[in-house]
């Protein structure tokens, strides 16, 4: 797509009082690496005008072609972390198809075109005081920069970490380093079961004082999170996926329905999520 | 200076570069300046709140894809309240796209949106016409002249029919759409298309059929646009899988008087103002004067040479 | 063992790989051995000498080609003296296409060809209609029903529609073609495209206009194909843009009986036997005895849901 | 396209007596330079199947997908020389657009699909004692093989090579290698004109008795030769390009008009050429 590696300059809003908030940007790969066998860890040189970013909030990223893969579409991908002072952004990512596939052939010193920061991150509501993250998947990549808002403000955190096996657990040191108390739980280990997990977590509510959810990667443990919160009154949020055109709110391609006080609501994941409130997730 | 103006009919464009329906929102206002297109073209709304289609609605072929987004819309009460005021702050004229069920139910809503702030409409006649069993308008001459010269006695303001690649017609129905009053035509919708995903044998639109947009599309809509300019008086606007300043070369060159860029703003957001750039740039390194002097340029060395001998 | 077969009618293939009629000829025996296909199908001929379209006859757009080769044709005689005899050395069944200017020499032609060696007629009904003012028989049920009712009448030969994309009507234009006799349907041959040089603005094909074949094609020929499937009784062979043998899994499970493989042996000769073998191993793979195991198995969530809402 | 890569073996004749003798397959990149501004040198190491080839045939590329160039139809090239002690096979290619563009990106260790060897090649018939071969831009690639014909068959040779500047003459060592009388001549010099030629060409012909012409890559020098060898009596052959699709004979895409006994006659330049006899070359 040699079309869109030419950026439009922000000079374009000259003489406008319009500021762009969306980017597109080349991105130079500084480092790519593999985290485990499925998952893959970009980083990338990025310039401050898409650092900007919250936790929860997502690129869409323009997938090289390559001689195996010639995605067509634009690729989804949350905010692994960023760093205005180092001019970095990461994505943590599983390869899985035609998009990701070719992405896995970028080499350091490659470019890769960013569109962001898309969506509306999370939110840690004052009263929030106890968090607790519980990921599994791609949620291990998505809540990762939640962990750290949460340890800048000072809330004491909890992660539950969900894997199918102990060497798919990731970013358990990077939730450790943000001074989250961690609990891993895994398939292989018969730890990660809803039954388990529901107790694990009350147990949790009452001895840590848990007063919000945070969550990301699994419809299994959402439901789950969201039927403990209902019993106890505690609120939260969930990061969600759909297939995605535009990552940006016109195409209306990322609906999905949410529960509203005036019944369902149709809302685009891209540009009222991907974080919604973890009761209106239907 | 080259001049990158091109009329529409009435309408004065300050270049040929605007969106295609349905891809294209306020939200690209937070991606650049949208006054620097040369039009606005909103998404085809219905009178009615609707919920459009069932996910997923989209999914990727070889370069290019398929959408069933349907025509969610809020109504146009909800529509005339707050998206036309958004795009009276910028200078380029807003088109509004509008689809209904029936010729007449055309020509009421055609009335009722004529309202401040909205230069033209653009009817979407590739909907289904309830009173054609369910056969889109713009799939036969009838129908579209009906449609066409319902609307042209409801409104004043000026009608571009956007016409379907799915006819087989479509030169016959770019005919009825003039003769019936309108002011331009827009070729081309989307095709008829699906995908089936081999593996899980799951159709891969949740509206099992789908209609094909992209670089695939464009030998097809090019083809149209060609056939529509030879056809009729009317200026035609190019649409189909335009995402580089050859692309519009292409279609002006066809004929086009302008063309909207669909998909590939999805792929790259700045596409258009990129195109917008482009095109002043070409123009200025081919020394032409305006875009005018490429439009309908094209060199066919023979011109009784037709669909005849294709197959 | 999996069991490849397939029926069309009264033909048994061996299995459901057959190559397109103009993208194959007795020269590819020279790659591989013809003998592991399906059937063969040779290019369309008229029963005069013809010379065909001017160069250029092909182009490359984004992943497809356009071509306007046209039929050039040595004349039945020579077709008939020459070609069949070559075929008489392999077991697959040798499948000619035929065209001509109207129903009744049509149906002339196809009483001459039905000589031992041709075990069926394909009717590429995408040439023009000299009765139709130069519209392809294909485009409308009408002279579709009249031209396969007139050359059932002259032979005993399977007869094969072959359907075009570029009509509107493909459902009636497929039921008008069983009701007529038809044995099988082909879905579908190339759509009506163009392409421009935008730098020389010269077209890039002779004839101007020509066919969009290749990847670009395959979601709306599938769409005819399973539009079809579902449509007629009679089997469907689905052809257009199928180079993977995921674009085979998928026209099988859309209803397709067999496919035809076209510009992919261009892109790779040796598609086709591939296909043959990816296939026998796809089905071991999914545990599956038969070709007809798959045939028609698509899932589509909600069968009541149609064309109407997709635009 | 990664259905391409895969290559049928040839084993899938087993059984039958019917021997292919066009080949697909995958040949990887030896050597890959730039030979001047405009020409790339493109060895690869080729199995002995392709290897039996005659000068004037060409293979038909499947050039590689990149993320700048996506081409899709194969791309037409003559043979510039094989061995098949080496198991070499070489291309002498203009980078010109899609197809040799991303061929340009290849590097040595990646592989490339072939299919070949294809079409007629030149034919030197006992008669033909003392060629000249004439040729210019692409020409100079497809007249090498033959130069390496003609010192084998013990030839004395005479090539006249023409180019824009000095700088894009090629091959000339090569036919000097070959034993050959190597003239050459140029635009910016004056001295590739069709009179300046025409002189030149007729002086050889009493100075060296050269009795046949070869020529490939200007549809000037073709008419030029024409004429001259029309004049003389002197027999001939010219190696012609068309657009492509299949390059094996299938699609009629490739024809041009020839002057034969009975009229004229349209034939493929892929399979009746692309070597053709001088005169029938309209
Ligand atoms: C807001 C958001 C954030 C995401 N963050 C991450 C992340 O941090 N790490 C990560 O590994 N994955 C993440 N995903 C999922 C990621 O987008 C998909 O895995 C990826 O698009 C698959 O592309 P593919 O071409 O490799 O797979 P294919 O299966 O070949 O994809 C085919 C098509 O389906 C779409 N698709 C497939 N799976 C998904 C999915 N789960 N969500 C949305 N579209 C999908 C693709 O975008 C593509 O258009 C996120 C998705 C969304 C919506
Ligand atoms: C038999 C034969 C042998 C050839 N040998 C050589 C050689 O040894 N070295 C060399 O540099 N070139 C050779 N050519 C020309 C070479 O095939 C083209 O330069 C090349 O196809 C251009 O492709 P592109 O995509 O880079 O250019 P583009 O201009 O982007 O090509 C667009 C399309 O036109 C076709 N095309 C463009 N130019 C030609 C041409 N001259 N002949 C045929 N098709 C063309 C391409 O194949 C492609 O399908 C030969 C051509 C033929 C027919
Ligand atoms: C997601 C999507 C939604 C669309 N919605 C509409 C619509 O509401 N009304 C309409 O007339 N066309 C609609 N179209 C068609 C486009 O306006 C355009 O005609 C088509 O996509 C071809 O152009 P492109 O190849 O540049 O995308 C839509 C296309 C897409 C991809
Ligand atoms: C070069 C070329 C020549 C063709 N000639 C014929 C023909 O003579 N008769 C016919 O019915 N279809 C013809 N076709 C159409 C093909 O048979 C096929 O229907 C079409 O190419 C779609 O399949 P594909 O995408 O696999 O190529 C031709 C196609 C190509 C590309
Ligand atoms: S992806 Fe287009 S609206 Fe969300
Ligand atoms: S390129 Fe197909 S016949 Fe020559």
């Amino acid at each position: 797509m040699p079309a869109s590696l030419c950026v439009v300059p922000d000079s374009i809003f000259a003489g406008t009082s319009r500021q762009p908030s969306i980017h597109e940007v080349e991105a130079r790969v500084k480092t790519h690496e593999w985290v485990n066998g499925q998952y893959r860890l970009l980083v990338l040189a990025a310039p401050a005008s898409v650092l900007d970013c919250e936790p929860g909030q997502f690129f869409h990223l323009l997938c090289p072609q390559t001689d195996r893969f010639q995605p067509y579409l634009r690729r989804p991908m949350s905010i692994y972390s960023y760093d205005q002072m180092k001019g970095e952004l990461a994505f943590l990512y599983k390869v899985t198809g035609t998009g990701t596939g070719a992405m896995a052939e970028l080499k350091p010193g490659e470019s890769l075109n960013i569109v962001g920061p898309l969506g509306q991150g999370f939110e840690i509501r004052p009263e929030w005081r106890r968090p607790l993250l519980v990921a599994r998947g791609v949620g291990l990549a998505t809540l990762a920069p939640l962990a750290r808002e949460c340890a800048q403000l000072g809330r004491p955190l909890t992660a539950i970490c969900s894997a199918r096996s102990p060497d798919l657990l990731m970013s358990t040191d990077l939730f450790r380093s943000c001074g989250a108390e961690v609990i891993t739980v895994t398939d292989t280990d018969g730890t990660s079961s809803v039954e388990n997990l529901t107790a694990l977590i009350e147990g949790l509510i009452h001895s840590r004082g848990i007063d919000a959810f945070f969550t990301c990667g699994s419809a299994r443990l959402l439901r789950m999170l969201q039927e403990i919160a209902a019993r106890h009154g505690i609120g939260g949020q969930a990061a969600l996926e759909q297939h995605m055109a535009c990552g940006i709110g016109m195409c209306q391609a990322c609906v999905r329905p949410f529960r509203r006080e005036d019944g369902a609501a149709t809302l685009r994941v891209c540009r009222e999520g991907p974080v919604f409130d973890l009761q209106e997730v239907l | 200076m080259v001049d990158l103006t091109t009329k529409i009919g009435t309408l004065t464009l300050k270049n040929p570069i605007m969106p295609a329906s349905g891809t294209f929102s306020e939200e690209l206002a937070e991606v650049f300046d949208l006054d620097c297109l040369g039009a606005h073209v909103a998404k085809t709304i219905t009178r009615a709140k609707r919920a459009g289609n069932p996910v997923p609605r989209v999914c990727e072929v070889n370069g290019a894809m398929l959408n069933s987004i349907g025509i969610p819309s809020k109504g146009a009460e909800w529509f005339l309240k707050n998206i036309v005021p958004f795009y009276a702050d910028y200078e380029a004229p807003l088109v509004i796209s509008i689809s209904a069920n029936t010729a007449d139910e055309f020509a009421h809503f055609a009335e009722e949106v004529g309202v401040p702030g909205v230069a033209a409409i653009e009817v979407n006649i590739s909907c289904p016409n309830i009173e054609d069993d369910g056969k889109a308008f713009a799939m036969r001459p009838g129908p579209t002249r009906d449609v066409i010269r319902k609307m042209r006695s409801a409104t004043d303001l000026p009608l571009w029919a956007k016409l379907s690649p799915n006819t087989g017609e479509v030169v016959e129905v770019a005919q009825a759409a003039e003769a019936a009053g309108a002011d331009a035509l827009v070729t081309a919708n989307t095709m008829l298309a699906m995908a089936i995903d081999s593996r899980t044998g799951r159709v891969r639109l949740g509206n099992v059929m789908g209609g094909l947009s992209g670089p695939a599309l464009k030998p097809i809509a090019l083809r149209m646009t060609y056939q529509c300019a030879r056809a009729v008086a009317i200026p035609v606007i190019g649409c189909g899988g335009i995402s580089t300043v050859d692309d519009v070369l292409e279609y002006l060159i066809a004929g086009a008087r302008a063309v909207q860029i669909g998909t590939a703003t999805f792929i790259s957001p700045t596409t258009m103002p990129r195109l917008v750039r482009e095109l002043e740039q070409e123009l200025e390194r081919r020394v032409l004067p305006s875009v005018d002097a490429l439009i309908g340029t094209v060199d066919n060395a023979d011109e009784a040479i037709t669909l005849a001998e294709y197959a």
